[in-house]
């Protein structure tokens, strides 16, 4: 049973892993990559270190979401919604894509 | 793996995440992008650290926490990993500044696009015989990120 | 012998207090990191004098070894934790150089601060959680010195640095984890204990790969080094000559007592020789390209840090003496050409005529070119063909192929540093301005050091022997960490 | 090209290291020096909580390095940020049920930052996880009211001197019983708060200077905008 939580969690979390590369979004990459820090605190639970979850939960899935949503503010890519600025890059985006995107926002 | 039990699930689960961590760093090119992969490679280590002080069927060391007289999973590797976890959140915020800055001086994080102009400014700059100025750049200067290459900007932020 | 935490515990105690000190009095925060360098420097010399031939250890908050974290003090590792103090303040940047605003100052000397504690620490530690939360602090500190030049450049040189740094150093964590997993302990004498029954396979070999990869990023070594040219071109240039001179010697440090306490198999010598190849090659002919003189400089020092790589992948004391050399004459050398580079920072074009502006630099150039290239009555000739010697007396294939290596780059090496001082020498229009007479003056003691190294050559390669000898010795660090066979006798 | 060379870099890592999970017994570890944590450390130091104990007692000096860093990475991020314009615009304050909302969280996370705090010996958490609470608990009000900011000479106090309590606290035991950070005070009887001697103090600076350190941090990088060097 508890093998089942673990690959589902473990499941969860490498999908968010790969989410946070490809995600054209900012904003969600950086939500996914809370989900990571989320999964990896229940993970640390399943794994008897509690100091080490509540850690976790507080900085990985907290403190550190904070930090990187403030800094994407202040580069200026804090876009909900991605749709009307054109925004949805690929796994790479373009020098031009970017620049671009950089000119919109200035 | 060898064995379907939480350990090798989660040892797969850290391996992955280190590696998806490993393949962000390199094939990304965005810098912000690159932070958040190196986040989940540091995750996947300290994954992988717990890990190797879990045993089976042994409670969190805490004295009073589980049954009495039951065996406990080895302290020593949560406390590195709690280390670990503020060393990373410290390297975070530090590397979020910098983007910040980064950002403000060229106007993007694009890792190809800022070498091309890292070329140029250090072609500007050794053109240019080096003034003996310890002066730092004129503050006060309003925000908006630079668009396209100044050469004087190069020249301006010369330094001994 | 207490005192031995002090040169870690007191930068760390002044940097905190810089920032209200500095609120509180301006005088008093910009002298205080000086002093408190003085007297870690003074501290350090006389636990130097004090110390007898026997290395000493101390178990921080009396907590016995393999549970609590020991400090371990051989000649070695008080030799540089001694020139961290001396070379930081060498380096100090707050010298000469005029930074206005007294926050920003203290900042910066905090940083210095947490730099010095952190590499003292490096030296002294005999635990690897330990070095390795020391070697994650050296590399903060630098994040923030690199930058001090407030350069966009200088900025996305660092992120870069950060991100490999901090990649490596989860790989480093990684292998940490593999062996703990394997060993169960962190206490480099409870490792060396242990290691001979259970890490002498492939998985203990791969527990050294991944840390040598991670502790490599500061020694600039192989696959991690691409950040070393832009990040010491664009830092200021005291900055450089501390990460170039002093940081590396101490990731080298580290990456020495591992290979020698925990990992001895020949694999593990095998594997750092081919990454110091690697580096060497790499290094040198970048250096060979490269257009400034910074550049130059740090691309020749990673190749020179490939030859202390290689040097200590000789088994026995031989290689560790010529490693201890190369890795010294580096230390002096390369802190001191990077000092010059405070000046000289533009391309190689527009070093012409500047002898005539600057003779004593110029002089000052070519004789640390000469010692580098190994021209034979300077320290710099001994202390590579120590490393050829050892090499040609192991015989294998790979040290054989190494030697040869490092004869083909050493011709590389003359031709690209002969080429800057005939550029020197030549006539230009408009040379670059003179140094500032501290740094100068720096370079010139580090010159009189070597020139005096130069004549007592024999009585500085003898304690060198020494102390290369007792790092070596295996069973003295296990004895001295773990007293118990020692108290028994008595 | 480079590209080609470092995924083949991580794809020989990622091999090396699923070869090796193939070969380590997870699950049952050798436990060398955890089997003698487990053993001694409760009576050794009186605190219930194993962690802790090695966090604050055993390895001490590493959370002191731990400290430092975090005090590096806010040193270095503020030198590269720079300082506040005087003629920098605030961000607007956020809306009546904001600010009410952050009026009834603040007490409540402070009083549950100190708490975990202050029981770091004795249930999970201690001086960090506590110090994350807090230092969210004062951006919080800085974020709906950007007008009341941080005041940064007092964050530069707390920090400056809770980091130097550490220090001193472990410079005061060297003094008193030649070791450097040994632990003082006894340890009472396990399970009440005044228990596990210096453990206590040494938390309560861990937390100071990582909710002062955090705080001035998220501060700095929220008001990032009106900043120039």
């Amino acid at each position: 049973m508890l093998t089942w939580i673990a690959l589902l969690v473990v499941v969860l979390m490498l999908v968010s892993a790969v989410a946070v590369l490809v995600l054209g979004n900012f904003v969600a990459a950086v939500a996914a990559s809370s989900v990571v820090g989320l999964g990896l605190s229940v993970l640390f639970v399943m794994l008897q270190a509690p100091d080490v979850a509540l850690t976790e939960a507080a900085v990985g899935a907290g403190l550190s979401g904070v930090i990187l949503a403030l800094a994407l503010r202040r580069l200026g890519l804090w876009h909900l919604d991605e749709g009307d600025r054109g925004v949805a890059h690929p796994l790479v985006p373009t020098a031009k894509a970017v620049s671009k995107e950089t000119d919109s926002h200035a | 793996m060898i064995d379907f039990s939480v350990e090798s699930v989660v040892y797969a689960g850290a391996i992955g995440l280190v590696a998806i961590g490993a393949v962000g760093l390199v094939m990304c090119n965005h810098l912000f992008r690159m932070l958040l992969a190196l986040e989940i490679a540091e995750s996947g280590a300290n994954l992988l650290l717990v890990l190797t002080g879990f045993r089976g069927g042994s409670v969190a060391p805490i004295i009073g926490y589980g049954p009495a007289g039951a065996p406990m999973v080895d302290p020593l590797p949560q406390v590195l990993v709690l280390t670990a976890i503020v060393i990373g959140v410290g390297v975070q915020a530090m590397a979020a500044s910098m983007l910040i800055r980064i950002y403000r001086s060229y106007g993007t994080l694009d890792m190809a696009e800022l070498r091309r102009r890292m070329e140029l400014d250090s072609a500007a700059a050794a053109g240019i015989p080096a003034p003996s100025s310890a002066q730092a750049p004129a503050g006060g200067r309003p925000l908006p990120p630079v668009p396209a290459f100044r050469p004087t900007h190069a020249a301006r932020v010369r330094e001994s | 012998m207490n005192q031995i935490v002090l040169p870690v515990v007191l930068p760390l105690l002044a940097a905190f207090l810089m920032q209200p000190l500095a609120r509180v009095s301006g005088l008093l925060a910009r002298v205080l990191g000086p002093l408190v360098l003085g007297l870690c420097a003074l501290i350090l010399v006389r636990l130097w004098l004090d110390f007898g031939e026997a290395p000493f250890t101390l178990a921080i908050g009396g907590f016995a070894p393999p549970l609590g974290i020991v400090f371990y003090a051989d000649h070695l590792a008080l030799m540089f934790a001694l020139a961290v103090p001396v070379f930081t303040l060498l380096f100090w940047p707050g010298l000469g150089e005029g930074e206005q605003d007294p926050d920003r100052r203290a900042r910066r000397d905090a940083l210095v601060l947490l730099l010095a504690a952190s590499c003292t620490g490096l030296a002294l530690s005999g635990d690897l959680f330990n070095i390795y939360v020391f070697y994650e602090l050296a590399a903060v500190a630098t994040f923030g010195l690199a930058t001090l030049t407030g350069t966009a450049r200088s900025q996305v040189a660092t992120v870069r640095y950060l991100l490999i740094s901090a990649f490596g150093s989860a790989l480093a964590l990684v292998g940490i984890s593999i062996l703990y997993m394997l060993t169960g302990t962190l206490n480099l004498g409870h490792l060396a204990q242990l290691a001979p029954h259970t890490l002498q396979g492939p998985l203990g070999l791969a527990s050294f790969a991944l840390m040598l990869i991670g502790f490599g990023v500061k020694a600039e070594l192989f696959p991690l080094n691409a950040w070393v040219p832009e990040v010491y071109a664009t830092a200021p240039a005291r900055v450089s000559a501390l990460l170039a001179g002093l940081v590396s010697k101490l990731a080298v440090l580290v990456v020495v007592r591992l290979l020698v306490l925990v990992f001895h198999q020949p694999e593990a010598a095998q594997l750092l020789m081919v990454l110091g190849l690697l580096s060497i090659l790499t290094g040198e002919l970048a250096a060979w390209r490269a257009k400034d003189f910074p550049r130059m400089i740090a691309f020749s020092s990673i190749g020179q840090l490939g030859i202390v790589f290689i040097a200590f992948s000789i088994s026995g004391d031989a290689g560790l003496l010529a490693g201890i050399a190369v890795a010294l004459h580096h230390l002096i050398v390369k802190s001191a050409l990077f000092g010059l580079a405070a000046r000289w920072n533009g391309s190689l074009d527009a070093l012409a005529g500047a002898a005539r502006r600057a003779p004593l630099a110029a002089g000052l150039y070519v004789l640390f070119a000469l010692s580098l290239i190994g021209v034979p009555p300077l320290p710099g000739f001994w202390a590579k063909l120590l490393v050829l010697v050892g090499l040609a007396q192991g015989g294998s294939a790979l040290q054989l192929s190494a030697l040869v290596a490092i004869l083909a780059v050493t011709a590389v090496e003359a031709s690209y540093l002969f080429r800057v001082a005939m550029r020197l020498y030549q006539d230009g229009q408009s040379p670059p301005a003179p140094h500032a007479r501290w740094d100068l003056g720096v370079a010139t003691a580090l010159a009189a050091v070597l020139l005096a190294s130069t004549l007592g050559i024999t009585p500085v390669a003898d304690s060198l022997r020494a102390v290369a000898h007792q790092a070596g010795d295996l069973a003295l660090y296990v004895d001295t960490v773990f007293p118990k066979t020692v108290a028994r006798q008595d | 090209m480079r590209n080609i060379a470092s995924l083949m870099f991580t794809g020989g890592l990622v091999f090396l290291l699923l070869v090796i999970g193939a070969q380590l017994a997870f699950g049952h570890p050798g436990m060398q020096v955890g089997a003698e944590y487990l053993r001694v450390a409760g009576p050794e130091l009186g605190a219930a909580n194993i962690v802790t104990a090695i966090l604050a007692g055993y390895r001490g000096f590493d959370t002191l390095g731990e400290l430092s860093i975090l005090f590096a990475a806010a040193t270095a991020a503020s030198l590269v940020l720079g300082h506040r314009r005087s003629d920098a615009r605030r961000d607007p304050t956020g809306g009546l049920i904001l600010r009410a909302g952050v009026e009834l969280l603040f007490p409540l996370l402070v009083v549950v930052g100190v708490f975990v705090v202050l029981h770091g010996h004795l249930t999970p958490g201690g001086g960090f996880q506590g110090g994350v609470v807090l230092a969210a608990a004062f951006f919080l009000v800085m974020l709906v009211d950007p007008a009341r900011g941080l005041d940064h000479a007092l964050i530069g106090w707390i920090e400056g001197l809770a980091g130097a309590a550490y220090i001193l606290i472990g410079i005061w035991a060297l003094v008193e019983t030649g070791e450097f950070l040994a632990p003082m005070l006894g340890t009472g009887t396990m399970g009440n708060i005044l228990s596990a001697g210096t453990l206590p103090l040494l938390s309560v600076s861990i937390g100071l200077k990582v909710g002062s350190e955090l705080a001035g941090l998220m501060a700095n990088l929220s008001d990032a905008e009106a900043r120039d060097q």
